[in-house]
């Protein structure tokens, strides 16, 4: 079955262009749809970066010095949970009597556990990653609070204690941010669904147009024992075509997008956009994302026509 | 080289097409296939493509069951039967040697195949000087001898007629009749549907006639029909 | 009631479908337009139905110069010619009924007009039993009948006919024939291509003969052709 | 010509039902484009609000009091744009010599100017724009400054001169959000601008699909007189539909949107959507807008798709 390379090019460049306002419309629609998941995803991965530590509800980390001793570590431990508990781990433990009132619950992350979290942070940065030794790093008491609004009060209590290097707890902008992040997800997510649905609908016409304008080459190419699989291979790589230079698009929109919403947040300091990082390796890793679902699309939609409309 | 055995077709909508058909039909035969319009002549040859499937019966084309066949296999039953119509079935944007040329590139045949065979049979049915005209720069008569051409160019070992000269005047008709007999003199089975009395009684060859479905007549060098 | 002054009609692609032709047909008349595939009767037809537009001469239609028809009179101009072709034209989807209503429905007649007028025809035509049948229920000729009523509900001044029978066979083309003629003995002018020689020779119509688009014969009480 | 309703809704109903999902994904894109549409409006009216103040690049205002005499508002004038010119109008006056060198211009808005501005700042309260008078108004000077870092510097010199009420600069907020909603703007319309390029091939191609499948019935029609009135409305109307459901999708979903960022904003304090204020009222106009663009863009799809498609 000699399917030459130059009479699907030449069947499968003729569909496009004989359809070329319904194919644009649906690459353009691919393109919109994709740039708005890949948006939601890189925005969800700057924020998960951004808030890494604050997963969980922790509300309150007690960093130790690296030269800290163990009675050291034990001391703020029991100040927090009590005496009756000697050691927690990296599972959250609620504390015993003496503890203090305002606290929820203590975990514990050691040495390796803060290397893991801070190469996350650093993702887009291997230079540091790499200079940096899970030793050079601070152990910590991560704390979830009755109530977030104690955070202050509290990390004033444990902070300057012997061994400790520094108490934080999230700022306004950070919560807020993790408050906003989901609902601009979901309204991003609803929206490319929406667009995903347009897309594949436009790719399915225009296969069905391109089926259509054929009809009587189909008949023909049936008639004299064309294989279905030669008279359907020009139309299915159309619509791959199209799914394909639509998530190009999109990668070519979300890299710019990108590109120009650092430069803004880089002018503008308002809390919220700086405390968002996207590398560009983040970048990449979803524009291969999406440009799979751009074939998937495309040839998802195309097989749906083809199955259908030729009937072959 | 053809056999149908008790076949009875239905269509949706309860009517039956054909109703116990039997029919032998032997290599290099020439059959006309007669009967009053709806009594199942379309049916029969396209339950032979394999583009309907029979509700009862079995069909052997070329030695081969086709009710048996996997649908796969349908392009390579039909590449042994060649198909004209009457409607002739042209690709107006195509000229008469691409029209021709088509039926081999679709079936993956190699260009050299192609360069040979289509000014060949082009040659045979006498359109050798018009091979770059367009079909409706033809007459209806050129353009049934492209598409018999179109049909024959691959050789098929049965040749398949729908009312083939349904559209044309009687000059017209004689000179396809005579090409088709051509054909038929090369060892191709050729089996046509018509309603032509004139070309049916001139040539007295093998008749079935249908009526409702059923086989009511199968004569050799027969005429078009008793009555008429 | 149709007059054809110098009538010349050429498709793109130079080809001549009509050359300098002329005729005139009177109210009543019955006319046969003969000649080979692709001498120009479609196209005569098609040239009265506006649906083409000639190159030059004047086409009269019932009195009016149909060249100056604005195009939004042309459906009122359509309303006076009923139309039959060879492949029926029915709506699969619609009954025998609704299908010649709906010739009514769409050029706005009202609903008690519809009531009476079909019923009315399908006597005519001898279908009064199958009403609410669906087209691939009938045989071809019970097809064409309906097609007919479906051209005359409105009684047209003008019935059309390209190759009524060109699917039917010999019997079913004579009750086609029969009915045709009684339509045109109520007055109605009809005009008819045709390439079946028998029916021309045995009815001895008035016969106009095209040849390469032009008029090359036109006789009253006239056979298919000298030669055939 | 009877062109009975119940014809023409039955046909029309029949064309959509028959391409439904065509018909569904235009809808859904007419709805999503007009949303971004109707959105970009409602967030340029809540900007331009928000910052009406601010407009033609006014970095300061000097209020004087309701009560302040003449040639007290002469002697402020005096001090910014020196001795020479006696007084300013509706039009930006550069200051003469013995001005203060850090003033670009300087025009006057009266009390009839303020309370115009008032009215536009709370045209989403009528009952505080009904009880206030323009008496009640103060008269200021609108001053915009060589380099706009100088407006604290600038404001403490002329603030507690008599006569003066207060005076004003925008905040950092409001600046960034100028900035912002500029960007966001351009970004809106883009994607609205994708998204009805894809609605109108959508549409279009509904009522080719819709055309195409009833060409038997529309040749049938032809053949027997129809006219084209009768043939085409059937189809136009169906184009309309879809612009029109389409267009009350985006108006349902501005009015939904509009509601959740309220109570967004109102939770999370950021002052960027604290800023913003979008009345009832701008989204009931804007929703009318909406609405007549999506019957627009379905009655032009489906003109040109029968103009195209039909051939009648
Ligand atoms: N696709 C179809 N669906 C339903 N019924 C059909 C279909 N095709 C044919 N029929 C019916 O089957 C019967 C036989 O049709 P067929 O086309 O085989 O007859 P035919 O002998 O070829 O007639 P003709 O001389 O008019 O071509 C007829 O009653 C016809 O109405
Ligand atoms: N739409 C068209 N475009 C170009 N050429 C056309 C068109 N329709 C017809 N022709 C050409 O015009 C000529 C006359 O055609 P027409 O259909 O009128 O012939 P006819 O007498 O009806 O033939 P037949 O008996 O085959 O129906 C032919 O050569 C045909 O190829
Ligand atoms: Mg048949
Ligand atoms: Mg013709």
């Amino acid at each position: 079955m000699a399917l030459s390379v130059d009479y699907v090019i030449k069947e499968t460049s003729t569909n496009i262009w004989r359809n070329r306002m319904v194919a644009l419309a649906a690459m353009l629609t691919v393109a919109l749809s994709l740039t708005f998941v890949g948006g939601a995803l890189l925005f969800k991965q700057g924020v998960a970066k951004a808030t890494a530590r604050w997963e969980g509800g922790v509300q309150l980390v007690v960093f130790m010095e690296t030269t800290s001793t163990p009675s050291e570590s034990h001391a703020i431990l029991s100040q927090m949970v009590g005496p009756n508990i000697p050691s927690v781990g990296s599972k959250p433990v609620a504390p015993g009597s003496g503890g203090m009132p305002q606290v929820k619950s203590v975990w514990h992350c050691d040495q390796a556990c803060t290397y893991k979290e801070f190469k996350t942070l650093n993702s887009d940065d291997p230079t540091i990653t790499a200079v940096t030794k899970p030793s050079d790093l601070p152990q910590s008491y991560r704390v979830q609070l009755q109530n977030g609004n104690q955070a202050p009060s509290v990390a004033r209590l444990l902070n300057h204690q012997p061994g400790v290097q520094d108490v934080v707890y999230p700022s306004k902008a950070v919560s807020d941010l993790l408050r906003l992040s989901k609902f601009l997800q979901g309204v991003s997510f609803l929206i490319a669904f929406v667009l995903l649905v347009a897309a594949i609908v436009l790719i399915l016409n225009a296969i069905r147009l391109a089926i259509f304008a054929r009809r009587k080459e189909v008949s023909v190419m049936k008639l004299v024992g064309a294989t279905n699989w030669f008279i359907q291979v020009p139309f299915m790589l159309e619509g791959l075509f199209q799914g394909v230079v639509g998530s190009l698009l999109a990668w070519g929109a979300m890299a710019l997008g990108t590109s120009k919403f650092e430069s803004l947040s880089n002018n503008n300091p308002f809390a919220l956009t700086q405390a968002l990082t996207i590398s560009s390796h983040d970048v990449f890793t979803t524009g291969l994302l999406v440009v799979l679902l751009g074939a998937a699309i495309g040839a998802g939609g195309s097989a749906v026509a083809v199955r259908r409309f030729l009937d072959v | 080289m053809i056999r149908f055995d008790n076949v009875t077709k239905t269509y949706k909508g309860s009517v039956v097409a054909l109703r116990d058909a039997n029919a032998d039909i032997q290599k290099g035969e020439f059959v006309f296939l007669v009967g009053p319009s709806g009594s199942g002549k379309s049916t029969f040859l396209r339950l032979l493509l394999k583009e309907e499937e029979p509700d009862a019966g079995r069909i052997w084309v070329a030695g081969k069951q086709i009710g048996k066949l996997s649908s796969w296999k349908v392009p390579y039953l039909r590449r042994n039967l060649g198909c004209v119509f009457q409607d002739f079935r042209l690709l107006p944007n195509k000229t008469v040697y691409e029209n021709v040329a088509f039926a081999l590139q679709v079936i993956g045949r190699p260009r050299h195949v192609i360069a040979t065979q289509v000014p060949q049979v082009l040659e045979l049915v006498g359109l050798a000087k018009k091979t770059d005209r367009f079909p409706n720069e033809l007459s209806g008569g050129e353009q049934q001898r492209v598409a018999i051409a179109r049909a024959f160019v691959n050789r098929p070992l049965i040749l398949l007629a729908d009312e083939p000269t349904g559209n044309l005047d009687p000059g017209t008709t004689q000179g396809i009749m005579k090409l088709l007999d051509r054909i038929n003199k090369t060892g191709t089975t050729v089996v046509m549907a018509t309603h032509d009395v004139v070309i049916v009684n001139a040539m007295r060859r093998r008749v079935i006639e249908l009526d409702h479905g059923s086989v009511v007549r199968d004569q050799a060098r027969g005429i078009y029909g008793y009555g008429a």
